[in-house]
């Protein structure tokens, strides 16, 4: 399939540009069965597309036929692809969530939800950084629209900080690319790349500039320290379904810094090589820690999960500050374990709190759950997965993350971090679980409702991939590794994208 | 049922036994995750034989016991999924070959003893024991994962014979003080070693068949065989001897004391396991061949009695309601059968003859007396050994006399009878056991002890003689005066308790949750001191970070100004320049001030769509001026429901503030911007001018790489504009707005609601304003202009009626769906992409060709143009269901809900 | 270009600077708002009439064949600036916005706000 | 007229469009006739009902009056904003007015706006008076009546009404 | 001659535009600061025309057309704000 | 001319994140407004500045980098979208929070503070 490549940015569109019309627009049960369908079309194509990818090596889609660098390219390597798929089955199990109910309580959701995900799957494709930013936007204008979905004083205010907070970020990413076309002229990333090791001098100063404030936008959709602020209250107020397809949104930041900061100004960068490190080192960690801190200091599950997101951030800006291929690697597993897992959570959260009458998710003595086996069994899955406990896929992650520390210096300051980020989850988690599930006073509400099929087939979905990912968990290692040495490898990730570089 | 899986796997295991005695090793492997060095790897050797017979061997008869246990009301089928999950997780953990595969096995035997211990949920006790005792395991096995990746990466691999075969190479890596801490961390803390023991007592509120289970047998029983599983790897050390038995030797002394001095039945028990661990980690410490002996013979023992005890005390429990020694008296009446079990099992934990506990008591004080590692302190060992059990054979005297005899049953629930007959039949057997152990010891467990203690040692097990009668020595001196000491301390014991009565008791399970939720609350003060939910102190992080990070690497700028020669200054730019500046600080100046702020903000748009017109860029400055005064116009809307005037709140510091990171940044990016412009550059564009009409099609270059060479980039901008005004949608449509009746000056609004010469005018501004926006669409191509701005023109030509007219008007007259247009919009957009598939091209090519008609003449036709007809309708179709929208929310009828609703 | 083409474009020039210049200097130095009012109304409409004249001329010679484009603009003007005066007058009154003392009739002030025919309001005084 | 919804706005937009365009070729013709067609039929709905021009010479005869008044009242305003500005006599004069019609109405206010010394500042409920500001008032009672005769004559003869 | 003629002309225009500023940072009113910005759109159209007479251009007369239409709009926006308080009702 | 230009993006930058930094919605608006004119000035810029020399074949003699003028027009186009949807949120922040300020709880102003503390004669 020539097309491949550019599915998973067309098909949201146009499922989202179709339920805009009549006949489909007016009815939500045709919107719903269109999402559905939508959301696995995506996600076969998507397997597809990762298939084609794995065998066949990498896929360049050249928009409008012009090539790099002078047109807009989508690259479809190992990593994207990965990330793609990773989204199409995260979209496809929270969409099934979704439709049981949530998405009513507003107009707009199925449209959205298409828009946000070609946002997503357009910034993990795109190899033109404008084209990023374009993808930024458009994943971020519905991400705002989708979190004041089902209305609420909470939510206005939350996306309130998170909108205003982004259009700062917006405004230095564009800084951050008027000064790195300023210096070098190009925009597709691979021919920056090789431009960028040709910078010297006074040029290469400016251009540095631009490459660091673009680590800050990206910081701050991945929630780096001291731009995480946003993020707990926001996830925490979004509706169940948002709040799980956002645990993706932090994982585009760090994706582009992995792009940026490993491609770009990667080894190879001559005067600007790594220059993301020296940053990111102490801001990661230190995200780790207020990470840890804050899921310690949660009263309810919605803000724990909000803050194992951070935590799962600052483990992978580590990775990313690590720079090696094994840290790459560690960074791409663990950012599709704990991408769903925390999903998953924020489903559970949401149908625990629908069953507890007023203490909602809060770690309060409340009513027993209507059905407290399944809760139960969910809940202490993705408790395991996000601690880090076998059986789940979280401790392959985390000691992947261990592993790929390589100085001493390394390791005496990531391992006691994530180990102790581990343990704070683990009392947390206890805690929250055991007093979720058995302190109780009453019976339960009358006007709690059981939680539907299909959210309980989407959470399973969620669910189902962090043991699959743990069996499966050597092909998925091989496949991250070979991802993360293509990333690592100039010759490869750039040269090889331009058909007229020369080498 | 349940039973069948463990026997089942018992037999498999013992099928294998005779050969393993013969010295013989099982090994297995398949890879697994050979990215964190897992794969999955088996062996079975003496020691793992050995585990595996006591877990599954004491498993299947605590499913027995448990069957007769467990109330009605308890759900056995839950239980029994628990026990067996945490019996696969031990029989992990003993049998694995693999370091990381044991750590997982390990850690579900974290996990599965969390929900054993809380299988009584309800009750606060379970909860806050089983919390404790996952936090504290947990913590442990964090700790050696750590040091199990050190030891791996220290190694070279993780496969676990690599590591027995390199304890040298371990012992001499620099590694090895952080391995041996590390893994040794993992062991204590699940083996309740002081000072982490006092998860243990408190792990005793889940159901005794559990406490028989895991807190005699098994589980406390993993960490000691980590250090058994180890031993060749790391110990043998000085670092090991004074960690390990100096841990053991504490914690046999202090489990031994506060056994005594307890009412629970269990916490009687649960800390003599305590103590009789720390025997076993005190003999693995010593670093002799023979201490490792021992140590494993006490495993198999202490298993025995202890697990027959806690059924015992279940069994009492259970048929008198009670648990607490001073409530129970006299229990023999009722119970005879069970009290002679339960004697003679006590009687092996207090190491008296003819009992299993008695054989490897006496190797335990043999080798505490060859120890020599403390030099001249060595003495110690063997006096405290002895004062340890000491206190030994007093709490187990006070196990029987304080129970079964003195005097009678105070206030029990029930009056107490023999449980059932298959209720007794598992501490039969294992009381059974500890008879036979302790009269024909190299009969019953010679050759299992044996190839566990080769197994221990990765090599021959020392000669050693597993009699009863050793002659008279000092150790069998060490027992009796432990005996007799035992008796007297026992029969004294009042003056103890009083003595013990002064001190203050603290709960541990209070001061842990007292410790954790200390640290909850600091961590909740942290949190709400950083997340403290201003906007503006986020948004200052975000720019002092990026202010930071650019001034940092600014400063390597030596020279601000490049090679390219400047443009020279001229008085127009001059003006328009002072216009600009005074109007921006004017906007800043008079921001509380909101409709005069709108105005001088206008100024500035203005003059920087003047500034893009200057700077040749004819396209930036149409669209520059149609958004600003779209947005100029949102913003008054705005400003009807908002507030209209700011009142003034912020501090001067916090203004002086402000206004340096402000001026930071400005002067920063100021520099930047100057810096690039007067620097030479060499762009891709040349590529653009020379291909715009060749294969565009058009002249305008702006304009061709909007919708050709990167008509990607515009599809993703009119999706957000369409996005944009979906979510503004939604935000109206719940909206419940404050309309204010008069403005700020408190003057009434004015009664003319559509002032007749605008409404008049407006009419007639209509036609000519689409015609000027159909002009700009068509010869966007090749002029400034296209389908952005057309739209635009068209949308505030529509708006201009609304303002002009209202909406009440306008809705009878005009039946525009806004949101199909936006749909179509994308959608034709979209379309016009996909059409070059059917030639064969990449999403979004373009085409284009010139066609001839008569009267007409030449003209072009261009792909491209569908493409900007789908901007065009998204721009109008987003522009207008904003505004119109928007504008609905007065008027007396509210916006039609099309929620789903 | 011919000499006279270029005298005209200039003085057509000339006139529109002019007059632009006098319209703004009249809505500084005038004293109230509605005598402001005037200025740009009128002699910046005349100021802008000159320059698009002159640009007329000027790129029809460019071109070589008539450019009336400027028109368009002329057109927009005449229509809208009477509107914009109207509607800012509108505002002012609104506004209760006080003319200078000299001003006759000032009790129409009232009724012009309101709206009301005069000779009504007399009748009722 | 099921064609021409909009005669005047047709032949404006005709004109206009080739102005826009600078051309007479045939196919800007084409495109100025569809625009002409469709663009009226377009905004038909969006329209009140406005009386029709009845004698459209007299029209144009207007408009190039109304454009020498623009002319010779822009010289008088300049001079009178050059000049000494205490001279000044402004004032408010309401002006009576019988043209039915709103269009009539708006254009008479727009030529008064337009023309020498005199703003139209508003226009009564019951649309019988026409009230102006004038820069300098010398004669309130001639200003009137030229405004009556000069202008709204001829309006109210074009439209009729 | 017409070079010379264009720099008077420039002159003036920036002296109006000086003014314009002026009436619109001194008000008083806000009718005032209206005007001011509606003169002042008048004051760009002459602006861009002379400009492209100045650089022999017609590229920016379309800048010109949209100034006179949408200063248009955006000052009757502004007004009736002041009138009615909510501009599309 | 560069040096000029530069210094209206400066100033223009401190402006827009002076306002951006107020406490209320409008002020925070209209800073991000201003910004984004000055991202929108900054963009362009990285192209050079170019006099007479529209991206237009055939109407001068050289041309200006058109390629910033297309990714300023995208910019403007979705800064145009993100204000609008920031300055409606703003409206609907203060329909459902009572105020209009972006933090949506009132800070206790200096002012308050001393006249609590001041105590009344
Ligand atoms: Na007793
Ligand atoms: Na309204």
């Amino acid at each position: 399939m020539q097309h491949l490549s550019i599915f998973p940015i067309l098909i949201p569109l146009l499922f989202g540009a179709i339920m805009l019309l009549p006949p489909i627009s007016r009815d939500i049960n045709s919107q719903r069965i269109a999402s559905v369908v939508g959301t696995l079309f995506l996600l076969i194509s998507s397997a597809v597309l990762l298939y084609t990818v794995n065998s066949e090596g990498v896929q360049l889609y050249a928009l409008g036929g012009w090539q790099a660098p002078f047109g807009i390219a989508l690259v479809a390597d190992k990593v994207s692809s990965l990330m793609v798929l990773l989204t199409a089955f995260l979209a496809f199990a929270v969409m099934l969530y979704a439709v049981a109910g949530q998405d009513k309580g507003g107009a707009y959701f199925h449209p959205l939800f298409m828009f946000q995900i070609m946002g997503i799957n357009g910034a993990f494709l795109t190899g033109d950084i404008f084209n990023l930013f374009v993808f930024f936007e458009v994943l971020l204008i519905a991400s705002y629209a989708l979190l004041i979905h089902a209305g609420g004083k909470q939510k206005t205010q939350a996306t309130m900080h998170y909108v205003i907070l982004n259009l700062v970020g917006s405004s230095l990413f564009l800084f951050g690319l008027g000064i790195l076309y300023g210096t070098l002229g190009t925009l597709n990333m691979a021919d920056m790349a090789i431009k960028v090791g040709q910078l010297e001098g006074e040029t290469a100063t400016l251009a540095k500039t631009g490459a660091l404030l673009l680590l800050v936008v990206f910081g701050l959709k991945a929630a780096m320290l001291p731009m995480h602020f946003w993020l707990p209250k926001t996830y925490a107020s979004a509706t169940a379904p948002v709040a799980a397809l956002f645990a993706i949104m932090t994982k585009v930041g760090v994706y582009s810094i992995f792009r940026v900061y490993t491609v770009l100004f990667g080894e190879h960068a001559g005067e600007l090589a790594n220059i993301a490190t020296p940053w990111l080192w102490p801001l990661a960690l230190l995200t780790i820690t207020i990470g840890a801190i804050g899921v310690f200091a949660s009263p309810s599950i919605k803000t724990l999960s909000a803050n194992l997101v951070i935590v799962s951030s600052g483990s992978l800006l580590a990775c990313a500050a690590i720079n090696s291929e094994e840290a790459t690697s560690a960074a791409l597993y663990y950012m599709v374990h704990s991408t769903l897992a925390s999903a998953a959570l924020f489903l559970i959260a949401d149908i625990m709190a629908r069953q507890r009458g007023k203490a909602e998710d809060r770690f309060v003595r409340s009513r027993p759950f209507v059905q407290p086996k399944l809760l139960g069994f969910a809940f202490a899955i993705s408790a395991l997965a996000l601690v880090g406990m076998p059986p789940l896929s979280g401790f392959v992650g985390k000691i992947m993350i261990l592993q790929a520390t390589q100085s001493s210096t390394q390791t005496m300051w990531v391992w006691p971090l994530i180990l102790l980020g581990s343990l704070a989850a683990l009392i947390t988690f206890s805690r929250a679980g055991t007093t979720l599930f058995w302190r109780h006073n009453g019976t339960a509400a009358a006007e709690a409702e059981p939680a539907k099929k299909l959210e309980i087939a989407g959470v399973a979905l969620l669910l189902l991939a962090s043991p699959v990912l743990v069996i499966f968990g050597g092909d998925m290692t091989t496949f991250t590794q070979q991802a993360a040495s293509y990333l690592h490898d100039i010759h490869a990730s750039a040269y090889q994208l331009l058909p007229g570089a020369a080498q | 049922m349940t039973a069948a899986l463990p026997a089942l796997t018992l037999f498999l295991v013992l099928s294998h036994a005779g050969d393993i005695f013969q010295g013989e090793r099982f090994q297995a492997a398949v890879p697994w995750i050979p990215a964190i060095g897992l794969e999955l790897a088996f062996r079975l050797d003496g020691l793992a034989l050995l585990f595996a017979i006591l877990i599954l061997g004491i498993g299947l008869l605590v499913i027995l016991y448990a069957r007769y246990y467990l109330s009605a009301q308890d759900s056995i089928g839950k239980f029994y999924a628990y026990l067996m999950l945490f019996m696969f997780a031990m029989l992990g953990v003993v049998l694995s070959d693999n370091l990381i595969q044991l750590w997982f096995f390990w850690e579900l035997t974290s996990i599965s003893s969390f929900l054993l211990i809380s299988f009584w949920g309800h009750k606060t006790d379970a909860r806050k024991g089983a919390r404790m005792a996952l936090t504290i395991t947990g913590a442990g096995g964090l700790a050696l994962l750590a040091g199990l990746l050190i030891l791996g990466n220290t190694v070279g691999s993780f496969s676990l014979q690599d590591v027995l075969d390199s304890g040298d190479l371990i012992k001499a890596s620099a590694n090895y003080p952080i391995i041996v801490v590390l893994v040794l961390l993992g062991a204590f803390t699940k083996s309740a070693q002081f000072p982490f023991h006092f998860w243990l007592p408190n792990a005793m509120a889940a159901p005794t068949p559990v406490s028989a289970y895991l807190h005699s047998a098994t589980m406390v029983k993993a960490g000691i065989f980590l250090m058994a599983r180890f031993y060749p790897a790391l110990a043998n050390t000085d670092l090991w001897f004074l960690i390990v038995s100096l841990t053991g030797l504490a914690t046999f002394l202090v489990g031994a004391y506060i056994a005594l001095f307890q009412h629970d039945l269990k916490g009687l028990l649960a800390n003599s396991t305590i103590s009789h661990l720390g025997l076993i980690t005190l003999l693995l410490g010593m670093g002799t061949d023979l201490a490792a002996v021992a140590a494993i013979f006490h495993i198999i023992n202490h298993a025995t009695f202890k697990a027959s005890l806690f059924m015992a005390a279940g069994i009492i429990d259970h048929e008198s309601g009670s648990r607490d020694m001073r409530q129970l008296n006299g229990l023999w009446k009722y119970m005879p059968y069970t009290a002679t079990l339960a004697m003679v099992a006590s009687a092996s934990m207090a190491g008296v003859p003819l009992m299993n506990g008695f054989l490897s008591k006496e190797m335990f004080f043999t080798e505490t007396l060859h120890q020599a590692s403390l030099g001249s302190l060595s003495w110690f060992i063997p006096v405290l050994a002895t004062l340890g059990g000491v206190f030994a054979v007093a709490y187990s005297t006070r196990f029987i006399h304080d129970v079964f005899f003195n005097g009678e049953p105070i206030n029990l629930p029930k009056t107490p009878h023999e449980p059932p007959r298959y209720m007794r039949v598992p501490v039969e057997i294992l009381v059974g056991l500890c008879l036979l152990v302790g009269i024909f010891p190299s009969l019953v467990v010679g050759d299992l002890l044996f190839a566990a203690a080769g197994a221990t040692l990765n090599g021959p097990a020392p000669t050693y003689s597993l009699a009863i009668w050793h002659g008279f020595n000092f150790p069998l001196l060490m027992s009796v005066i432990a005996l007799i000491g035992g008796l007297y301390m026992y029969h004294n014991r009042s003056h103890l308790f009083k003595f013990q009565a002064q001190f203050p008791t603290s709960d541990p399970k209070m001061v842990f949750e007292g410790v954790i939720q200390y640290l909850v609350n600091k961590a909740s003060r942290i949190i709400s001191m950083t997340e403290n939910g201003s906007l503006q102190r986020y948004i200052f992080c975000v720019l002092a970070l990026s202010v930071v990070m650019t001034a940092s690497s600014l400063m390597k700028l030596n020279t601000t100004a490049g090679q390219r020669p400047e443009i020279p200054l001229d008085a127009l730019s001059i003006t328009c320049a002072i216009l600009l500046c005074i109007s921006a600080l004017a906007t800043v100046i008079w921001h509380r001030r909101r409709v005069v702020a709108l105005l001088t903000l206008s100024v500035v748009g203005l003059i920087v769509s003047l500034a893009f017109a200057q700077f040749s860029a004819p396209d930036l400055a149409l669209t520059q001026l149609s958004v600003e005064v779209v947005t100029v116009i949102l913003l008054i809307l705005a400003l009807f429901f908002l507030p209209q005037k700011t009142p003034k709140e912020s501090s001067p510091r916090r203004v002086v503030r402000d206004l340096g990171l402000a001026s930071l940044i400005g002067g920063v990016i100021g520099t930047i911007c100057y810096a690039l412009m007067t620097r030479p550059l060499d762009t891709i564009s040349t590529f653009f001018t020379e291909n715009s009409k060749t294969g565009g099609g058009g002249t305008n270059i702006v304009n061709v790489i909007l919708v050709d060479f990167r008509g990607f980039d515009t599809l993703g901008e009119i999706t957000v504009l369409g996005i944009a005004a979906l979510g503004i949608y939604k935000l109206i449509a719940r909206m419940r707005l404050y309309m204010p009746s008069s403005d700020d000056n408190g003057l009434a609004w004015s009664e003319d609601r559509h002032p007749i010469l605008l409404a008049v005018i407006s009419q007639s501004l209509l036609p000519l304003a689409l015609l000027v926006s159909a002009y700009i669409f068509l010869r966007g191509h090749n002029m400034p202009g296209g389908g952005f701005i057309a739209g635009l023109i068209t949308s505030v030509a529509i708006i201009q009626q609304y303002v002009a007219h209202g909406v009440e008007w306008i809705k009878t007259r005009i039946k525009l769906d806004y949101q199909i247009m936006i749909g179509s919009g994308i959608g034709i957009a979209t379309l016009s992409g996909l059409g070059s598939w059917v030639f064969g091209h990449t999403f979004l090519s373009s085409w284009f060709d010139y066609f001839y008609l008569p009267v007409i003449g030449k003209f072009e036709l261009a792909s491209a143009m569908v493409f900007d007809l789908g901007v065009y309708l998204t721009v109008v179709g987003a522009t207008m269901l904003i505004l119109a929208n928007l504008g609905q929310l007065t008027t007396s009828e509210r916006p039609i809900q099309k929620e789903h609703d | 270009m011919p000499f006279y083409l270029e005298i005209i474009i200039c003085v057509s020039l000339l006139i529109g600077g002019v007059f632009l210049l006098v319209g703004s200097y009249g809505l500084v130095r005038l004293p109230d708002l509605y005598m402001r009012l005037h200025s740009p109304t009128k002699a910046s409409t005349l100021g802008i009439t000159g320059v698009l004249l002159a640009s007329m001329i000027f790129q029809s010679h460019l071109k070589g064949f008539l450019s009336i484009q400027e028109l368009l603009i002329t057109l927009f003007l005449l229509i809208t600036a009477p509107v914009a005066a109207n509607m800012i007058a509108k505002t002012a009154l609104h506004q209760r916005t006080q003319p200078v003392e000299k001003t006759k009739n000032p009790e129409l002030i009232d009724i012009v706000r309101d709206r009301e025919s005069p000779k009504q309001s007399q009748h009722e005084e | 007229m099921m064609l021409f919804p909009m005669p005047f706005h047709s032949v404006l937009l005709f004109v206009v469009w080739l102005l826009l365009n600078n051309s007479v070729s045939a196919g800007h013709m084409v495109l100025a006739a569809f625009f002409a067609i469709t663009i009226p039929w377009l905004v038909s709905g969006m329209r009140d009902e406005h009386p029709k021009i009845l004698k459209p010479w007299l029209a144009i005869r207007y408009v190039l009056m109304v454009m020498k008044d623009i002319v010779t009242a822009n010289v008088e305003v300049a001079l009178l904003i050059v000049g000494p500005i205490k001279k000044l006599q402004p004032g408010f004069v309401a002006v009576p007015i019988n043209i039915s019609s709103d269009l009539g109405i708006t254009i008479l206010a727009s030529t008064v706006s337009l023309t020498p010394g005199t703003v139209s500042a508003e226009v009564s409920k019951d649309k019988a008076w026409l009230y102006i500001h004038a820069l300098h008032l010398d004669n309130e009672v001639e200003l009137i009546e030229s405004i009556k005769q000069r202008y709204e004559a001829p309006i109210k003869e074009i439209f009729g009404c | 001659m017409l070079s010379w003629t264009i720099l008077i002309v420039a002159v003036c225009i920036c002296a109006a535009l000086i003014l314009n500023l002026w009436r619109l940072m001194k008000g008083p009113t806000v009718s005032d600061r209206i005007l001011a910005l509606d003169t002042m759109y008048i004051n760009a159209i002459a602006l861009i025309l002379l400009y492209g007479i100045y650089v022999k251009s017609a590229l920016y007369f379309e800048a010109a057309v949209l100034i006179a239409m949408l200063g248009f709009v955006s000052t009757a926006a502004l007004c009736k704000y002041l009138l009615r308080g909510d501009i599309i009702e | 001319m560069e040096g000029l230009y530069a210094f209206c993006v400066g100033l223009l930058t401190a402006c827009g994140i002076f306002l951006a930094l107020r406490g209320r919605s409008f002020s925070v608006v209209i800073g991000l407004t201003l910004l984004s004119y000055a991202v929108n000035l900054f963009l362009f810029a990285s192209g050079r500045l170019k006099l007479n020399a529209a991206a237009v074949l055939g109407e001068s003699e050289q041309y200006s980098d058109p390629l910033p003028q297309a990714l300023v027009l995208t910019a403007i186009v979705i800064g145009f979208a993100m204000t609008a949807f920031a300055v409606i949120l703003a409206m609907r922040a203060r329909a459902d929070l009572g105020n209009d300020h972006v933090d949506g709880t009132l800070p206790v102003s200096p002012a308050d503070t001393a006249q609590q503390s001041g105590g009344k004669p």
